[in-house]
């Protein structure tokens, strides 16, 4: 068991390359911290997210999952984050009715000039993963 | 013939907890109406009301749904590998029917042939089988035409037949023998016992009524091997998925599969089924793509290739991948659809 | 009703108006129907309509090529729908011919209800909002609602909506919404942890046959993301995370397909209850979107149409 | 075939349990074509560096540790043993893996598995060798062992094909043949290009144009299962008989000992049986099977 003091979690973020992958490197130029605990994968679209990486990720052991993309109208491909939301969601609520619970995987809307938002979305994910505590979701045995 | 003897059924208790200072006892559990083989709780023995078989066959005793192989991992001096530790407990089966039985003697030809298997084998080799005679064949049965009878078997170590307030005890290996002398529970059968168990065993037979002719089966199925129309036919109600193989008592195709984690990786086998179309397939071909061709792997392989290979026919008669299939695929009626 | 199907699934045949009919015949066992595939039109005088024809038949109209003539059930012609609505199928390739359902008797219920199996029971006879069953000569009454499937007790659409021949008037279906998403409603008033918990127990059971996947309509992939080795999203082996992620993304992936048939949890051997988790779908889908699957050949598939504003509130 | 026997089979086990590997190293990687590598592999035990020895024709199974496992037969010939070698397309899981490998890389292997060639069935006949594309490795083995025992055997043909000639496996090899008066090589290609200066037709179509004799000949034939279909026919008609024609198969396999099925063409294994086949022993079953 790793010790309480010295657990941190581990966020594995998904963004989109057109606004919340900008929007979280203006962040890091602008020199507002966001915390370390997040891992960003570069998506061409927040569409191209399926659940299935959800789910990979929650089983290698990531404390919580972000989806992040751009604000609906503003999609690069015009409807590649409608189609995401549609997704997000129903996984979102199928997921915290088998029992995991909803703060494990959030979504949001980041454009390339919101900087401070993906600060803000980063460090308050962060904040209730810390609060729930590290994942146990595919942990043998209990 | 071995002297038999007999116990009452309300000592059988006492005799499972002698058994199981030595071995871990296995019984058919009910579940939801449904017995499946468990350790037994240590408790009682009411798990015989109602024990029809269970719905898993025995070979997951001995070769498991999924197994780890060995371990294997990496540092600076390379790649370390680790056998799995295999397990050494000795178990007994309590209550194995005769079909299932037969099941392991017939899997035992594929696990020893040419290379011993070092997984199912030393399981096998560390259990005793206990059986039972089956009085409540059910409608999906067929063993006797596969030459079992339902209450009478030599592939186990003992054999019990229900006589009414007793069970005969019957030993039939050597193994079995030595574990009858011990039990303090069992006394000597009378000659009119053995003339009861007799009758329950004929009666059994009888109630088998589902047949198949197994009769020159085997050049039927060589004859019918590109009878494409047939195989088409057979097949068409197929989902291929892999209930029956899965449910099969004699099915013991496997798939091997590695896992690495942060350089801790383990290989393990799992039960696999040619009912799927990716159990055959290679990168640039596929040699049963076609549902037809599967089925009729799964068909020949059991009424032809075996026997051929074995000189025996894999299949028990046990009924299980009739009543399980979801679309009522019949074994049966396709034997007898076999173009003469 | 039966002697009418056999007449037009020959004339079907006959006329040239369609390959393959698809349809029920009674099977080898008792109680028990199976599916009959056929382009031979002696093979008809077989087909059969009772209280156990409980297969949805739409699985087999996408591996089939050429025109079918399919019995369906309610619940099947909305699968039906649903593929084509998928383009999956084309609506001029099938003849529907639908049956109004009175629901759908689940032999497993007979058994836990009577403590014997299906072939110690001697009739199971259906009588409007009664099943009587004859055991050893004694017969016993039980309420319909008690021995139909559950997904039956919530049937929104007994009578194809869609079909090209109906062969029989409306009959009415004893209802009760309440008993069939009783499972759900205890999964729901449980702590989360313990849903899981719950989940965890029963995929340890899973022993991969896909029999689920197989035996579904909506699940019409050629290849299926288990069988992907690169990348190897889950191992195919029987462990119950790799058994509960498969069940998990399956649902997303059917979901706004899924019409609650409950086929893969009739199909299940080791009685895992899928339906719990397609039928919450199927919900979360409806109150989420307000879209049932397979009403509506003309509407778009829920996945691939959006509105500019729905499902607020979910996403930061 | 050649079947080894039981005593000879439990030779090279790991612990004893067949299903675990020993460590090999990479020593060495040639690319043939854009898609096909032969490594060079020893193993990492020098005990079993000193005694391992195998047929022509069997094949071994070989390990990523992670990924998984896959047969391939040994590729180079017992009669040259400092090292061993391998040789594959890169296709799927296991042959993506083992391409991303380098020199020095540890991989695992378990074998030698299945039968080999009947060397002395076919001493003192003429030999034809058929193969196409990657099909040529485990005649490749065979060929290097007539070719060092040259006096044993009779007339050789080698007739081999590929897609292109940028698909030609072992050119180093075919150069060499092609100079060793003992053998008669034929080089083709579906399909030349500018510089392409041999043979150009399906390898069926050249091994009819060649026509070897059948007379006190065994036909070899290894290649895309499409190629073996087609080659069968062709020496049936130049007079070879179902004994006279042997092929060595390749099946998807996961045990390499004969339990897991998946391999089987009729009640024959593979792995087990095979791969090394007579014509007679699998045509029942190889038009709708292979």
């Amino acid at each position: 068991m790793e010790q309480e003091s010295e657990w941190e979690p581990k966020l594995l973020g998904f963004l989109c390359r057109w606004c919340s992958y900008a929007g979280a490197d203006l962040a890091g130029t602008s020199r507002k911290k966001y915390p370390a605990n997040i891992k960003i994968i570069k998506v061409p679209c927040s569409g191209r997210v399926d659940p299935l990486f959800i789910l990979k990720a929650l089983r290698m052991g990531y404390d919580g999952v972000l989806v992040s993309g751009c604000h609906p109208g503003d999609c690069h491909y015009q409807t590649g984050n409608y189609r995401a939301r549609r997704r997000i969601v129903i996984t979102k609520k199928f997921l915290e009715y088998m029992g995991v619970d909803p703060r494990r995987f959030q979504a949001s809307w980041v454009s390339a000039s919101e900087g401070v938002k993906f600060t803000e979305v980063a460090t308050e994910v962060t904040k209730e993963l810390s609060e729930i505590g590290a994942n146990q979701l595919f942990v043998d045995g209990k | 013939m071995a002297t038999s003897s007999k116990i009452n059924k309300g000592d059988l208790g006492e005799l499972l907890k002698k058994w199981s200072e030595e071995f871990t006892v296995f019984v058919p559990q009910q579940e939801d109406g449904k017995a499946i083989l468990a350790q037994w709780d240590g408790t009682d023995t009411s798990f015989l009301e109602g024990y029809r078989n269970t719905v898993k066959p025995s070979k997951a005793n001995f070769f498991p749904p999924m197994e780890e192989m060995f371990r294997f991992q990496k540092d600076s001096e390379g790649h370390h590998i680790e056998p799995t530790v295999s397990d050494k407990h000795k178990q007994l089966i309590f209550g194995i029917r005769p079909c299932d039985a037969k099941s392991l003697a017939i899997l035992d030809m594929t696990f020893k042939d040419l290379y011993e298997d070092p997984y199912y084998l030393p399981k096998r080799n560390n259990t005793i089988l206990v059986g039972l005679g089956c009085l409540r064949p059910y409608d999906s049965c067929f063993c006797t035409s596969l030459g079992i009878n339902p209450a009478e078997s030599t592939d186990v170590d003992v054999m019990l037949t229900d006589i009414g307030d007793q069970f005969l005890v019957e030993p039939i290996s050597e193994a079995g023998k030595e574990l009858v002398a011990k039990a303090s529970q069992l006394e000597k059968a009378t000659k009119a016992d053995e003339a009861k168990a007799k009758e329950v065993k004929e009666a059994s037979y009888q109630k088998v009524t589902r047949k198949i002719d197994t009769g020159g089966i085997k050049d039927k199925l060589l004859a019918s091997f590109n009878n494409q129309d047939f195989w088409e036919s057979i097949a068409a109600k197929c989902i291929s998925c892999g209930i029956c193989t899965f449910a099969c008592p004699t099915c013991y195709c496997f798939d091997i599969n590695d896992e690495l984690v942060k350089k801790q990786g383990a290989r393990f086998r799992s039960w696999d089924s040619c009912a799927f179309p990716i159990y055959t397939k290679m990168p640039m071909e596929n040699p049963r793509v076609e549902k037809w061709r599967r089925v009729r792997q799964k068909v020949c392989h059991k009424f032809e290739f075996y026997p051929m290979n074995f000189d025996t026919i894999a299949c028990t008669g046990c009924g299980r991948c009739i009543r399980f299939c979801l679309v009522n695929w019949d074994i049966t009626q396709t034997l007898d659809k076999l173009p003469v | 009703m039966e002697q009418k199907l056999r007449d037009g699934a020959k004339t079907l045949l006959e006329e040239g108006k369609v390959d393959y009919i698809i349809g029920f015949e009674p099977g080898s066992l008792k109680f028990t129907t199976t599916p009959l595939i056929t382009k031979n039109k002696d093979d008809v005088d077989r087909l059969v309509i009772n209280p156990f024809i409980k297969n949805n038949l739409s699985v087999f109209l996408t591996e089939l090529k050429g025109r079918v003539g399919i019995v369906a059930k309610g619940c099947d012609s909305r699968s039906i729908v649903s593929l084509i609505q998928d383009k999956q199928v084309a609506r001029e390739n099938i003849v529907i011919m639908g049956i109004p359902c009175p629901g759908i008797i689940d032999l497993k219920k007979v058994e836990l209800l009577l403590g014997r199996d299906r072939d110690e029971v001697d009739d199971i006879t259906r009588d409007g909002d009664k099943v009587v069953i004859t055991v050893e000569g004694k017969k016993t009454e039980f309420p319909t609602t008690k021995l139909l499937f559950d997904n039956c007790l919530s049937c929104e659409s007994p009578t194809p909506q869609e079909y090209d021949v109906l062969l029989d008037e409306t009959s009415p279906l004893v209802t009760d919404s309440a008993a069939s998403r009783e499972k759900i409603k205890t999964l729901e008033a449980m702590p989360q942890e313990q849903r899981w918990e719950f989940w965890k127990e029963k995929f340890d059971h899973c022993i991969r046959c896909y029999a689920c996947r197989n035996v579904c309509p909506a699940c019409f992939c050629k290849r299926c993301f288990v069988e992907e080795s690169q990348p190897q999203w889950v191992l195919p082996v029987p462990r119950w995370q790799d058994n509960l992620i498969f069940q998990v993304i399956r649902n997303i992936h059917v979901a706004g397909r899924c019409t609650d048939c409950g086929e893969c949890e009739r199909v299940c051997p080791v009685n895992i209850p899928l339906r719990s988790l397609t039928k919450r779908m199927y919900e979360i889908v409806d109150e989420l979107f307000q879209y049932k699957s397979g009403m509506d050949k003309e509407a778009p598939p829920l996945m691939s149409h959006y509105e500019q504003e729905e499902a607020e509130g979910l996403i930061r | 075939m050649t079947v080894a026997d039981t005593e000879q089979r439990r030779r090279f086990l790991a612990n004893g349990n067949v299903y675990l590997p020993h460590i090999a190293v990479i020593e060495k990687i040639i690319d043939e074509t854009p898609t096909v590598r032969t490594f060079h592999f020893n193993f990492k035990d020098e005990g079993l560096r000193q005694e391992f020895t195998f047929e022509s024709g069997q094949f071994g199974e070989y390990s990523v540790f992670g990924i998984g496992e896959a047969p391939f037969c040994i590729s180079s010939s017992p009669t040259r043993r400092d090292h061993l070698e391998f040789a594959l397309q890169r296709v799927g899981k296991v042959t993506n893996a083992l391409h991303r490998l380098g020199v020095g890389a540890e991989i695992g292997f378990r074998g030698p598995y299945g039968n080999s060639f009947p060397l002395d069935f076919l001493q003192g006949k003429n030999l034809v060798f058929v193969g196409g594309g990657i099909g040529l490795a485990p005649l490749r083995s065979l060929i290097w062992n007539v070719i060092d025992n040259k006096d044993k055997y009779e007339k050789i043909d080698i007739i081999y094909g590929a897609r292109s000639p940028s698909d030609l496996c072992f050119k180093y090899d075919l150069d060499s043949w092609g100079k060793d008066k003992a053998v008669n090589m034929v080089t083709t290609v579906d399909k030349g290009d500018e510089s392409w200066t041999g043979k150009v037709g399906f390898v069926p179509q050249i091994l009819e144009q060649v026509a070897p004799s059948a007379k006190n000949a065994v036909a070899i034939v290894c290649g895309p299962p499409i190629m073996i279909r087609f080659t069968f026919p062709v020496l049936e008609k130049l007079g070879f008989t179902p004994e006279q024609m042997i092929t060595t198969l390749e099946k998807r396999m996961k045990c390499g000992i004969g339990k897991c099925v998946r391999c089987n063409i009729g009640n024959l294994y593979v792995c087990r049986d095979g791969p090394v086949f007579t014509y007679a022993q699998i045509q029942n079953f190889i038009s709708s099977e292979y």
